[in-house]
């Protein structure tokens, strides 16, 4: 047993933190969408330097390097407040990786690793949030291509974005999580049309309005009716990465800085409130490491993940909460630190699943417990 | 220590928990103004500063006055009124007015209670609707303080969407009855965070009884249905904690107000706060986005449960209550 | 809107209270099946005063009195730690007044007014806890008696009680609750054999085994097959005594007076979670005063009753859990009170009603929700 | 302040939480010997003094004596060995042997080990298994001082089930090496809780499987599941936590060890006793017997939950972590 990590991986590490430290003031994990000409050139940065394919294998231009290492990386982008990880490099190029053509690989890979290229994932629908086997969003096969029709909702960043990652319907209306196709459609075609909805942190989610658009069948990835499958692969490849602990360490820190600077160091109820915080943020870390553990051996990890995205959105926001509580109305000054993490922290227990579906996969699958009920 | 009802002076009177008709009326006159007048949209919209017309509208229908002895009303008029506002969402320095119409005496008393003068009322420098308010209270442990700026506020945005104002203030003069004054004040902030959790709960069962996930409404999952149940049942505790409040005080009974508010206000404030997360949960994404259903609501929670004199103070008074009884 | 009491239900509490001076260090509410001799010779006490049958129509030697005079007799005995209210005046009795026959009312009412018979409600099952609509012990008819044979298990009490009142499965075994009848079964009736099962606060429950007991029809209790809408309706009569908001107020006021005498009354933790538990105390007596207030107007109280469930019983266990986390090894000590509280009120959240059937009521029936899932 | 892994010296070998093959051994050793020798009656039956045969063949597995030169193990041993007696509810005075095993010099140190020597740990006058131990460790604040009774100790019962003692103490000498102890200390009662509560909730869970209610088993109610799976969440963080301190400790990394240990002890309260509380619910009225299958576990767990130093002084430990790395 080690918890520690390596030299390699640890010399990895420092110099990740040299290359972030330009990054200090970019706070693009809160505000990609307000500053996302500088999180984009962060990503071409870190593409140069082989970051966004870093566990790619080596015939796809990647470093077919470890867990571990992925997982420092966006660990410390976290941590940093840098950013969060793209989906291009992450779901959308692992499934290319896996299930795409030659011609598939050669067009999209390149521009993805070196962070030209980015994705939105448009697979929510109003009718189809935790749900998503009921989607209806719907490609018709004409020819050789496809015409969609559907509204897609809740896309983050999906205005900055180049092309969606289109989860629809190709087989009949009944036919659930059997009927579906991944499609990569270019966010500026013809049909394609988005509207804003502003959301309490400052940024934005997306609605797409998806109206005859038409999308050749070469961007359809994996077989027709075969999505299912890809999506939930694709979800297990990037465990370790989602959620990263150093969000929830960075959280902590800020916020017991700041309620020193407001002199309340010591108040002995302030002061037990962040021991007992600290300890909440350290569980963070060991469902981090679990994760990461489970998945350098190859195990499934469903469950360890399914805890970590529970425990990880569920302490951002009990910090949150926490300190705007003690701090009284100072900590309800536009700009404070804790005034924008108790809004952005609201969301976290609903994005990326909910914390209800992820404790009915802990319920399940790790204590053999039945029903959705 | 003893919260026993019993050591209190009986009134004659049945009990019963429900408003009289007079107290009905006025809530009912209330939640008429506000949907005819002050709709959710005119609600979202009300952020930054108070609007001063509707405040003024009103104060016509003699609300803010009914502590004054011209509005002959006792604290159960108010919070019979400001439940209604709670449910409504009705913005402004509401619970700060009807303690200024507690503690001030005329002419400025009529003046706040006609509408025509804003009150702020805050500690420590940072002060609700600073650059509107035409008086400023300040308070301080349990007293309450007249004061004024000692230089023009400088404006600041808050979570709740209101503008507040940063400004060193010049003390005046305590002001007496400063004790009934936090009754006041207590009570009316806990009726109103009550109502408007309430008002969250409600809408989001109304949402969670019709969307629709897994093939059934979402309010059929105990872990969406039973996190309302439990928002519906604090709340209702702190929303009749308010009304003891009020009954106490209308009765003369001040020790027993005294608790009952202070208790009504640490109540309120966690009830609310946590029916403010949990209907954000059950909204799920329309419930983040600012055009929503629940933030509008939400941030005035939050921002209302941060007000000073904060939950801290209230526990306090309790704590003062519970061993100083115990000694007796 | 008025919260206090007249004058004339204030000096009955007064004349209760004067009362229970005598049986201060009885703790029969904690220790009813060790010290029955006593809390029988008070409940007789109380029956001479009339007490028992407070709210029983005056034909039947009750008094007509208020759904306060009620609460207030319940609730100081509560808060005196004396007794729980005896099930005999309360449920039995009022099924006996509404559905019984005279003769039935000439020979069941006098004793239980008076105190001296006393019964154990026989509803659950090792099948059939929260959901009784399964429960399978079989009364058959033969002539003029029926032959009773099943199981009978968790009955509070049972080993001092004089009857069961026993609900049990006329119907066919598919019938659920509509094939249920109320029988009354001498507990000393040849082939009831209790089996006794200690419990974590020193007290038992008792398993009851029915062998061919012969129980004749007159000892049946309103129609054959119609007991469910008898047994919601005497439940509905008891909403107002049962958990009874006195019982919290005790055990805060306990555990305030232990803390002190343990030295932590300075301590800035302890004095923050006494007067947080103060206010969940005294959410609870709106609770209690919020039944009561309904029950008065006729209400049925079915929300509020739930409602006040959970919280007493909830709230219980926090006074309890928190006083033994803050007091450290002293508060392990058997025989101090807040280790006694802590076993005593795990039971709470489970008996009379468990807090998840009583969440789903409010879910339910308060805010319009769905089913039982 | 810092929590972060990469400021503590790195050791070159291979990120893996998974016990070696020598201390999944130990683990399956001890656990085989509880499921042989120690079975739940005898755990049920084993209140009072501690089970002296039971405990003299555990010693005699070399289980007690791992931390000492002799047994050549390491905290991580240690560890797993007391995983496998927390599952099977061993009990008798475990931790407070591992801390003297630590904190001792021989000859004593060997009799502890071997079993023939029992030790309580404690302060403030209430000493565990009083009568039984033949060393007596008092912990004040960080340090750990070797005591005798004063007098003969008068037998207290405790929830837990188990005698202690009260009595006055004569101090003899402060131990060396006293944060390395209540390194182990911490982590080995932290690792016992949440194995402890761990199997509470394997067996609800498997209770929930089966037991029916309402036509269909009540594992498939999320208000029973979710409970259970919050209750596992914490429970696996918390063990976790003791292995990252044990790790730490045995790589001679003392303030991370500190640390770790420290959040272990605290988690592992909070989360055993989560689990209790939450199981006995799952149990129903089964689960409040003294035969059933809760009671034992749960007592106990609120026993260890309470033994001093308590969470608090884990508390203060994590608090001069962070603010102490702070001021870096």
């Amino acid at each position: 047993m080690n918890f520690a990590f390596g030299r390699e991986e640890e010399a990895f590490r420092h110099e990740v933190r040299a290359f972030l430290a330009d990054y200090r003031d970019l706070d693009g994990f809160f505000r990609q969408g307000r500053v996302w000409p500088r999180v984009k050139a962060m990503f071409q940065a870190m593409g140069e330097r082989g970051w966004l394919s870093l566990a790619w294998p080596r015939e796809h231009g990647g470093s077919d390097a470890s867990a571990v290492m992925e997982f420092l990386l966006w660990d410390e982008v976290a941590y940093a407040r840098a950013a969060r990880n793209p989906l291009a490099a992450g779901i959308v190029a692992r499934t290319l990786i896996r299930h795409g053509s030659a011609e598939q690989h050669a067009r999209w890979l390149p521009p993805i690793r070196s962070g030209h290229l980015h994705f939105s994932l448009a697979y929510s629908e109003p009718e189809a949030g935790s749900d998503l086997a009921s989607l209806r969003t719907r490609a018709s096969r004409q020819g050789e291509r496809y015409v969609v029709n559907g509204r897609k909702i809740w896309q983050s960043y999906a205005q900055d974005m180049d092309c969606l990652w289109l989860l629809c319907r190709t087989g009949s209306s009944e036919s659930r999580g059997r009927g579906l196709s991944l499609l990569i459609v270019d966010i500026d075609a013809p049909g394609v049309q988005l509207t804003p909805h502003p959301t309490l942190d400052g940024e934005q989610l997306n609605e797409v309005l998806l109206e005859d658009v038409e999308v050749p069948v070469e961007n359809r990835v994996g077989p027709e009716d075969g999505a299912w499958a890809l999506m939930s692969e694709a979800l297990a490849d990037e465990r370790h990465i989602q959620f990263p602990p150093g969000r929830v360490r960075r959280d902590l820190e800020e916020m017991n800085a700041w309620v020193r600077e407001q002199g309340l160091a010591d108040d002995p109820h302030v002061v037990r409130r962040m021991a007992d915080l600290a300890v909440r943020v350290l569980e963070v870390e060991m469902h981090g490491l679990r994760v990461l553990d489970a998945m350098q051996k190859g195990l499934p990890a469903v469950v360890e993940a399914a805890a970590n995205k529970v425990a990880h959105s569920v302490v951002c926001q009990e910090i949150a909460r926490a300190v705007v509580d003690l701090a009284g109305p100072e900590a309800l000054v536009e700009g404070v630190r804790p005034s924008l993490l108790w809004r952005q922290s609201l969301w976290e227990t609903i994005g990326g699943g909910t914390s209800e579906v992820m404790r009915g996969v802990v319920a399940r699958k790790g204590l053999g417990l039945g029903g959705r009920a | 220590m003893s919260f026993d009802v019993s050591s209190d002076p009986p009134v004659d009177l049945p009990f019963d928990l429900a408003f009289d008709p007079g107290q009905q009326a006025i809530a009912d006159a209330v939640a008429r103004f506000c949907a005819d007048r002050f709709d959710d949209d005119a609600v979202k919209q009300s952020t930054g500063a108070v609007p001063r017309d509707a405040w003024q509208e009103l104060a016509g229908l003699g609300v803010l006055g009914v502590l004054t002895p011209e509005g002959e009303g006792g604290l159960l008029e108010a919070v019979a009124a400001m439940e209604a506002l709670g449910r409504a969402v009705f913005p402004g320095p509401l619970a700060a007015t009807f303690l200024a119409t507690r503690v001030l005496a005329d002419p400025e008393r009529s003046r706040v209670a006609g509408g025509s003068v804003l009150v702020s009322v805050g500690s420590a420098g940072l002060w609700p609707f600073a650059e509107q308010a035409g008086v400023v209270l300040e308070i301080d442990d349990e007293s309450v303080r007249r004061v004024h700026f000692a230089s023009a506020p400088t404006p600041v945005d808050t979570l709740g969407g209101e503008t507040w104002g940063r400004a060193p203030v010049v003390r005046d003069a305590d002001l007496p009855d400063a004790a009934a004054g936090l009754v006041v004040y207590r009570t009316l902030l806990a009726a109103q965070l009550a109502a408007m959790g309430r008002r969250l709960v409600d809408d989001a069962s109304a949402h969670a009884a019709v969307r629709k996930q897994f093939g059934r409404p979402i309010g059929d999952f105990q872990a969406v249905a039973h996190p309302l149940a439990d928002c519906a049942m604090r709340l209702d505790a702190a929303a009749t904690l308010a009304r003891a409040a009020a009954c106490y005080r209308d009765a003369g009974a001040d020790a027993p107000s005294r608790r009952y508010a202070a208790a009504a206000h640490v109540s309120a404030c966690q009830a609310g706060l946590d029916a403010a997360h949990v209907c954000h949960q059950v909204f799920g994404a329309v419930g983040i986005t600012l055009e929503g259903p629940v933030f509008h609501v939400s941030r005035r929670i939050r921002q209302l449960a941060s007000t000073a004199p904060g939950p801290d103070a209230s526990r306090r008074v309790l704590t003062s209550c519970m061993n100083g009884e115990a000694a007796q």
